[in-house]
């Protein structure tokens, strides 16, 4: 399992890097939701099949599938692309390359500072998960559904015909 | 202007009308069938009955014919009332009792005047149920058929064929209901006009025998104006085609020319196009006999290379025709030059023309159009035959005999069918033709005189004086004109004076030479001095301009390259290096001038076969093919006429006589077929012609015949629905277009300054030539030989002109070759009436043999030997020659 | 027998049943869907016709392969694959023998879920890289309504989540020994079957590809083996509904007498010649109506049937 | 008839049950579906199928060349040329009908007068070749007068034809003698 883990860290990571630099929405788009695949594997192979599916579900299978969405309203690929690069000069990429580098040392140092293990022993089911979540990061889960909530109420008011 | 009351409506008519045609003129639906614009009232089919009202206050009224009314101030009529509506529809049930159960096979059925009126008058159901009477058909000669049963006597054949055109051979014959239109016996119409009865008859009795044999109905029709080719005079003509030949020739009204009427030859002289011997594929003919082991491309770039080498030497010439377009002929002018171009008329007749074509541009008389000939009190007709050369001026004379009571003299070789009708015949040579023309002309300048001629011409109120070319003698031309300068200079008026020319461009190209190029004569001799080596011909058999055929024959055979562009197969294109088809008038859209100086465009009528295009057309591709496509940077023929105007200032507004490219009517462009109900992509399309142009297959018909393309409208489909595109019967066409006269003229003819003649202008060509030097029939004298006589040409209407003689109905009414003699000189030479002989005809420079049946004519002068003009046997003839006559009988 | 070689036969026996099984349903529906407006359907390929679709899957294979030069190459030729993986991946977590799936997963429900959820992804590739206005138009009626359909389906199953404890499908299948949860959860049954009618979009939800308004919808510009992927793809959805239903609420293959693939699969055909017969029987929906009834009738039923079934199960637990 | 036009809120349920149940049950009854090539359905005679040109009772070609069929196709796509024999009598040259374009609406055969053209029931024309599909004399004409045997359109037409003279029709009067002056 540690194999298939480190091979899909790798695609994640060179996924996630594409999805940065396409000019293509839509391959942009793509190349995201192979990152999202990618995770969903490193979840599975830690031993979380749980959130891995949840991860497909909800990431992959929802929100990224709205994103899709709204790219194919908006506008063809070739012009949106030409417009992409427009706005994307190589200094527009100083910041968050810096932000990112400073990310990556940090994690690389914590990692090499702690060490770790890569794959977990145990699967950690549902079951786990669902007693977890309604226990100990109770708060945590209701705040979020009452900002879902918040989310609904605004939608369905937006969305409602006078 | 008289107001009238129809139907309780207030119409305002012309002075002097009736009630029929004030109806017509308001465009009101009043039937009628023996009335005609051109032959009036007659009230004899009692058709056009309406309800007359005596004033206001009359309630009752009586039937009267409409045709038989006049409108005057006040009259009252009603068409709309039920018992004159009652009356009409029982005409037509009456004349639909006898009339046969023949639509379907009747060549009427479609633009037949009885279908027209049965459905007007809304009689739809037949009750009688008895017998039908029946009469038994004449043969009536190959251009017209007969089919009695359908006649509705409404006599207007006779009235056409005896009162208005003069013809003899036609009558009324039988009693009570039997009444028959026919001949005494069978055989031939001998009217020159016999065609006008298809479309004079309302029915089926008369049809166009040579439409019968390739039958189309006149909705399947494809038509667009076109002139007709056959002579001088330009008449305009509605061609009919289908499936990619022609059907069929119909007369086009136009007010100022040939109004409603067309001649034989003109009628049915179409079928040379659809002829077999047509020249239809690029060929070699002087290479070998087998044309189809070259290919048109192999024949299209050989041609372009030799007149590309030539073209840069200057040893390249060309020799347009006066039977192609203004285009055709520009074309080549531009591709040679004008020093370079040679117009390819005879050099005799082109002497002539050219005088006359100087005289009538320098305004030295005016040159009537043939309605306005028909209103001559006088007419001197000089050395022409009329009947045979220009056949509608021998219909305009007999009019002015007949409707005006003009005396017409003639003085000529042969009366034709005018002698019928004139006051005088004079029969003479030319040489007697042009010394009598000048005792007239002294004879007037000596207050009439003793001359008879002289005189009547000097009390005139309107005389005229008509000569032709057939002769080719200057002398006459001369004298004839020496008699409209006595006369203008007598009353002080300006004379008139017309001039047949042979064919139908013959003016036009001669005003397109105006810088005097080559003549044929000298384009022969530079030939054999090695002065030109390549020479292109369009449309044109110089063996018919040139008389030493042998030395032609062997001048043609020297040349490098021998480029010939014609529809027709010659005695030229045989003897091409490179041979291409060119497109006949029907085929293609062009400008010709006729003989009154009036400019007039064809348009095409169907798609040629592949391979076949206008001469200008591939004389533009010659000019683009060896380098030099800007001097012809043509795309359509709008570009070239464009071009003619701009370099040719006699012929400036030619460009407006059509409508524009692109021209577009309600956003349609004009329409050379009728609609359909569903679109009009058959199993066999009608041909599209690629040329683009302002008619097409697709688009719709001009309203109101603006360009009337197939007169037919709404209830009236036959011939005539032209009243229907006139603003008022028997006037011009509504957007009339009717040509663009050159010679100037002051409306109705009147010259705003006669300026003398110019006797001293010499049309000598560039170059002399021996050939040039005219040969005076005055000079050579008979030298007491006993077998010498002067041989002259008379034209024959069937045959001598170059196209119509090829299709197969008029070739049959060309009488044979023959040799007229006095029978005294028949006597000498021993020979016999009605016997062929093959005779040896020598002359001073050359000699030749003639196979002819021999005719004796007491009428004609002892020295005198007539051939017909223009027969394969007899082309050679260029004018009045002196020759010795050796003869040999032929065996039976 | 090694589990990994075992685990490679049932693999190997899986796809092949499927893969002859989704073709032979093209010819099954044809037949059916004739019977049912008074045709006989395609009989002359073969006895009974049966060929046909072998026929026609020749035709197909023999077809032009063929990317049009407006398509965006790879999300082209990407989108029918997607479709042919997510469904006969799903298909690993289906139960067919009494002792379980091919992988018997615990989160076999969810990974169900999450596979038809990455299906979408195929319609929508297939529109956008079609470059085309029908492919497009039938991609955001694809997309929107699969969205909206997915959650009352996977709600509908968390109260049978709620009810056998267990996201395992083999549990769920065990856990129906006595009663199929069609008897206790019918409203849920309901909801999953027009739900998975609306994700198969099979009429009368088949608005994608509407062809009276959209041409083939999604798919309009493809040809040959690609097309030939979808369409096998459609029947494959099938059967994995099928399967599915059959799983969750018709206790798999329990059953008498007969061995449980047997059951399961005169279960799973009941589902599909209802599938069948609802195509025969129903007009396509209005757009907007379809929208309506997922977001105002199917998701608020689904809803209260979790809310109540979890209200039960919580009350029954607290009872025991 | 009174339309209903409020329904129960059920109304919805019910009436698609409903129609589940009515196309269940069509399952079970007999398909309309004749086998083409083996069975087949009944054509009534005046079904407008395949256009023949027939002859008249003489057995000579009844099409006159009128160009009436060719002007009222709604598609054109009848095309004909006629012609004539020596003595007088019409008929066609070539006469074509491209059924790959005609509708079959029977226009032609009610504007035909001589009753030449008629549809036949037969409506088995398929061509591998789209040329073949243009019919031409040869394939259109039949040797039997179809559906009008009586019919002669020469016995009632007026003109003079091979074998039948002026005042040989039927309701001729005998043709008249024009040198006869008798009242």
């Amino acid at each position: 399992m540690t194999q298939v883990f480190y091979v899909a860290s790798a695609l994640a990571v060179v996924a996630a890097f594409l999805t940065v630099t396409r000019s293509n929405a839509l391959h942009a788009v793509l190349y995201l939701v192979l990152a999202l695949f990618a995770l969903a594997i490193d979840f599975l192979a830690l031993g979380a099949p749980f959130i891995a599916a949840l991860e497909i579900i909800v990431y992959a299978g929802a929100i990224v599938v709205v994103i899709l969405f709204v790219i194919m309203m908006v506008a063809g690929a070739a012009v949106s692309g030409e417009q992409e690069r427009r706005w994307l000069p190589p200094r527009a990429w100083v910041v968050p390359s810096l932000l990112a580098g400073a990310l990556a040392v940090l994690t690389i140092g914590s990692l090499a500072a702690g060490g770790g293990q890569a794959v977990a022993p145990t699967t950690i089911g549902p079951r786990e998960v669902g007693a977890v979540l309604f226990t100990t990061y109770l708060i945590g889960v209701e705040l979020a559904s009452v900002l879902l909530l918040a989310g609904l109420v605004g939608a369905y008011y937006l969305g409602a015909r006078d | 202007m008289p107001t009238i009351l129809i139907d309780g409506n207030p119409y305002e008519v012309a002075e002097g009308r009736n009630v029929l045609q004030a109806a017509l003129d308001h465009k009101l639906d009043l039937p009628y069938f023996c009335w005609h614009p051109a032959m009036g009232s007659v009230g004899a089919c009692r058709l056009c009955a309406v309800k007359h009202y005596r004033d206001e206050n009359d309630e009752h009224g009586r039937l009267a014919m409409g045709c038989m009314t006049p409108a005057t101030e006040g009259t009252r009529v009603a068409i709309d009332e039920p018992e004159a509506a009652q009356f009409r529809r029982s005409v037509i049930e009456w004349l639909m009792i006898n009339h046969p159960h023949d639509c379907p096979v009747c060549d009427e059925g479609g633009e037949c005047h009885l279908q027209d009126m049965t459905v007007m008058t809304g009689h739809a159901h037949r009750r009688y149920r008895g017998r039908k009477r029946t009469y038994r058909n004449q043969y009536l000669g190959p251009l017209i058929h007969h089919e009695m049963n359908r006649c509705i006597q409404c006599y207007r054949c006779v009235r056409f064929y005896v009162d208005h055109s003069g013809g003899h051979d036609l009558g009324v014959f039988a009693s009570r209901d039997r009444v028959y239109f026919g001949r005494v016996e069978e055989g031939a119409l001998e009217s020159p006009f016999s065609g006008n009865l298809v479309e004079v008859c309302p029915t089926g009795v008369f049809t166009d025998k040579t439409y019968r044999r390739h039958y189309a109905r006149k909705w399947d029709l494809q038509s667009a104006p076109s002139i007709c080719g056959h002579c001088g005079l330009g008449c305009n003509t509605l061609v009919g085609a289908r499936y990619g030949s022609v059907r069929r020739v119909a007369n086009r009204y136009n007010s100022e020319v040939n109004g409603y009427w067309l001649c034989d030859r003109g009628r049915f002289g179409y079928e040379h196009v659809n002829a077999d011997d047509r020249l239809l594929k690029p060929q070699t003919p002087r290479r070998d006999g087998d044309e189809l082991s070259v290919s048109a491309g192999r024949v299209w770039d050989e041609a372009i290379a030799a007149i590309r080498v030539t073209a840069a030497t200057g040893k390249l010439a060309a020799v347009g025709s006066p039977r192609a377009s203004l285009e055709s002929n520009f074309a080549l002018l531009t591709l040679v030059g004008a020093e370079r171009f040679c117009t390819g008329i005879a050099e005799p007749e082109r002497r002539l023309v050219g005088r006359f074509a100087h005289a009538a541009r320098a305004g030295a008389f005016h040159v009537p159009t043939l309605q306005e000939i028909e209103g001559c009190d006088v007419i001197l007709v000089l050395g022409a035959d009329l009947t045979h050369e220009a056949p509608l001026l021998d219909l305009a004379l007999f009019r002015a005999h007949a409707a005006a009571g003009a005396a017409i003299h003639l003085v000529g070789l042969r009366a034709g069918r005018v002698g019928e009708f004139a006051a005088s015949f004079e029969s003479g040579d030319p040489g007697s033709i042009a010394t009598r023309g000048r005792a007239v002309a002294a004879g007037l300048r000596a207050d009439g005189g003793e001359d008879p001629v002289a005189a009547v011409l000097a009390a005139a109120h309107c005389p005229l004086v008509i000569t032709g070319t057939q002769h080719r003698d200057a002398e006459v031309l001369e004298a004839s004109l020496a008699i409209v300068e006595a006369l203008r200079a007598r009353n002080g008026t300006h004379p008139w004076f017309a001039m047949s020319v042979s064919e139908a461009n013959t003016l036009g190209v001669e005003l397109l030479d105006d810088r005097r190029g080559m003549s044929l004569a000298s384009v022969i001799d530079a030939i054999e001095v090695g002065d030109i080596s390549v020479l292109v011909v369009a449309e044109n058999d110089l063996f018919e301009r040139c008389e030493d055929h042998r030395r032609l024959a062997d001048a043609l055979q020297r040349l490098d390259a021998l480029v010939v562009l014609d529809h027709m197969v010659t005695a030229t294109s045989s003897l091409a290096t490179h041979a291409f088809p060119a497109a006949t008038i029907p085929e293609s859209s062009g400008t010709l001038v006729n003989s009154e100086g009036r400019i007039q465009r064809f348009c095409q009528v169907l798609r040629p076969a592949e391979d076949v295009v206008p001469s200008w057309s591939a004389t533009r591709d010659i000019i683009a093919a060896i380098g030099r496509a800007e001097d012809a940077d043509w795309q359509h023929l709008e570009d070239v006429t464009a071009a003619i105007e701009a370099s040719h200032p006699a012929f400036d507004g030619a460009t407006k006589l059509a409508p524009a490219l692109g021209f577009q009517l309600e956003h349609q462009p004009i329409s050379r077929v009728g609609h359909r109900y569903s679109g009009r992509n058959a199993t066999i399309r009608p041909d599209a012609p690629d040329e683009p142009d302002a008619l097409t297959e697709v688009g719709g018909l001009g309203p109101d015949g603006a360009l009337p393309v197939a007169p037919r409208t709404p209830g009236w489909n036959s011939n005539e629905a032209i009243n229907r595109f006139r603003i008022e019967v028997d006037g011009p066409l509504r957007g009339d277009n009717p040509g663009l006269r050159i010679f100037a003229t002051n409306g109705n003819g009147a010259h705003p300054a006669p300026s003398p003649l110019d006797p001293g202008r010499s049309p000598a060509a560039a170059t002399p030539s021996a050939l040039d030097t005219p040969r005076s029939t005055a000079a050579a004298t008979p030298s007491g030989d006993d077998d010498t006589v002067l041989v002259c040409a008379a034209a024959e209407i069937f045959g001598s002109e170059s196209m119509s003689r090829r299709g197969p109905a008029l070739a049959e009414l060309a009488p044979d070759t023959y040799l007229r003699l006095h029978p005294k000189r028949a006597e000498r030479l021993g020979v016999v009436e009605g016997r062929a002989y093959r005779l040896r005809l020598i002359g001073e420079t050359f000699e030749t043999s003639l196979e002819a049946v021999v005719k004796v004519d007491d009428e004609l002068p002892d020295n005198v030997a007539v051939i017909p003009a223009g027969y394969a046997e007899t082309r050679w003839w260029q004018q009045p020659t002196w020759m010795r006559l050796e003869s040999v009988e032929v065996e039976p | 027998m090694s589990a990994h070689a075992e685990l490679l036969t049932r693999m190997a026996v899986t796809l092949v049943v499927l893969l002859v099984a989704a073709p032979m349903l093209v010819w099954v529906e044809r037949r059916l869907l004739a019977r049912f407006q008074l045709r006989l359907g395609p009989n002359r390929v073969g006895p009974f016709g049966i060929l046909q679709t072998v026929a026609d899957a020749l035709k197909l294979l023999t077809k032009e392969d063929w990317v049009p030069p407006f398509a965006d190459p790879v999300p082209y030729v990407v989108a029918p694959m997607i479709l042919g993986i997510t469904v006969l991946g799903a298909f690993a977590v289906v139960p067919f023998t009494a002792s379980g799936a091919i992988v018997d997963l615990d989160v076999g429900l969810l990974f169900f879920l999450a596979m038809s959820s990455v299906g979408v992804y195929s319609v929508m590739l297939a529109g956008v890289a079609s470059n085309s206005k029908y492919a497009m138009l039938g991609a955001v009626r694809a997309a929107a309504q699969m969205i909206s359909y997915e959650l009352a389906m996977g709600l509908s199953l968390a109260s049978i989540v709620l009810i056998a404890g267990s996201f395992n499908l083999h549990d769920i299948v065990v856990a129906q020994q006595g009663l199929p949860y069609v008897v206790i959860q019918p409203f849920a049954f309901v909801v999953f079957v027009i739900a998975g009618l609306a994700e198969l979009k099979r009429a009368p939800f088949d608005l994608p590809e509407a062809e009276n308004e959209i041409v083939a919808g999604f798919h309009t510009e493809y040809s040959s083996m690609k097309f030939a992927l979808f369409f096998l793809g459609e029947y494959l959805g099938m059967i994995l509904i099928g399967a599915i239903a059959t799983t969750v609420f018709l206790g798999g293959g329990n059953g008498p007498f007969l061995p449980a693939p047997v059951w399961f699969a005169i279960k799973v055909g009941l589902f599909i010649y209802l599938f069948i017969w609802a195509r025969a029987t129903l007009p396509r929906f209005r757009y907007d109506h379809l929208m309506a009834f997922g977001w105002k009738v199917l998701l608020p039923v689904a809803l209260l049937n979790l809310m109540v079934t979890g209200a039960l199960v919580v009350a029954r637990t607290a009872g025991s | 008839m009174k339309v209903r036009t409020h329904y129960p809120p059920w109304a919805a349920v019910t009436g698609l049950l409903r129609a589940m149940w009515i196309i269940f049950k069509y399952q079970f009854r007999r398909p309309v579906t004749i086998q083409y090539p083996e069975q087949r359905a009944p054509v009534a005679p005046r079904n407008r199928g395949r256009i023949v040109l027939t002859r008249d009772p003489d057995g000579e070609e009844r099409c006159v060349g009128c160009y009436l069929c060719a002007v009222v196709c709604p598609v054109d796509c009848i095309a004909l040329q006629a012609t004539e024999d020596e003595h007088g009598r019409r008929y066609p040259e070539w006469f074509q009908i491209n059924f790959s374009r005609c509708i079959y609406c029977g226009f032609c055969e009610e504007a035909c007068p001589t009753y030449a053209i008629q549809l036949t029931p037969d409506y088995e024309m398929g061509e591998h070749q789209r040329s073949h599909l243009i019919y031409h004399k040869d394939d259109l004409l039949i040797d039997g007068p179809g559906k009008r045997h009586q019919y002669n359109f020469y016995r009632h037409a007026g003109v003079e034809i091979g074998g039948k003279d002026k005042g040989e029709a039927i309701a001729e009067e005998p043709a008249v003698d024009i040198r006869d002056l008798l009242p």
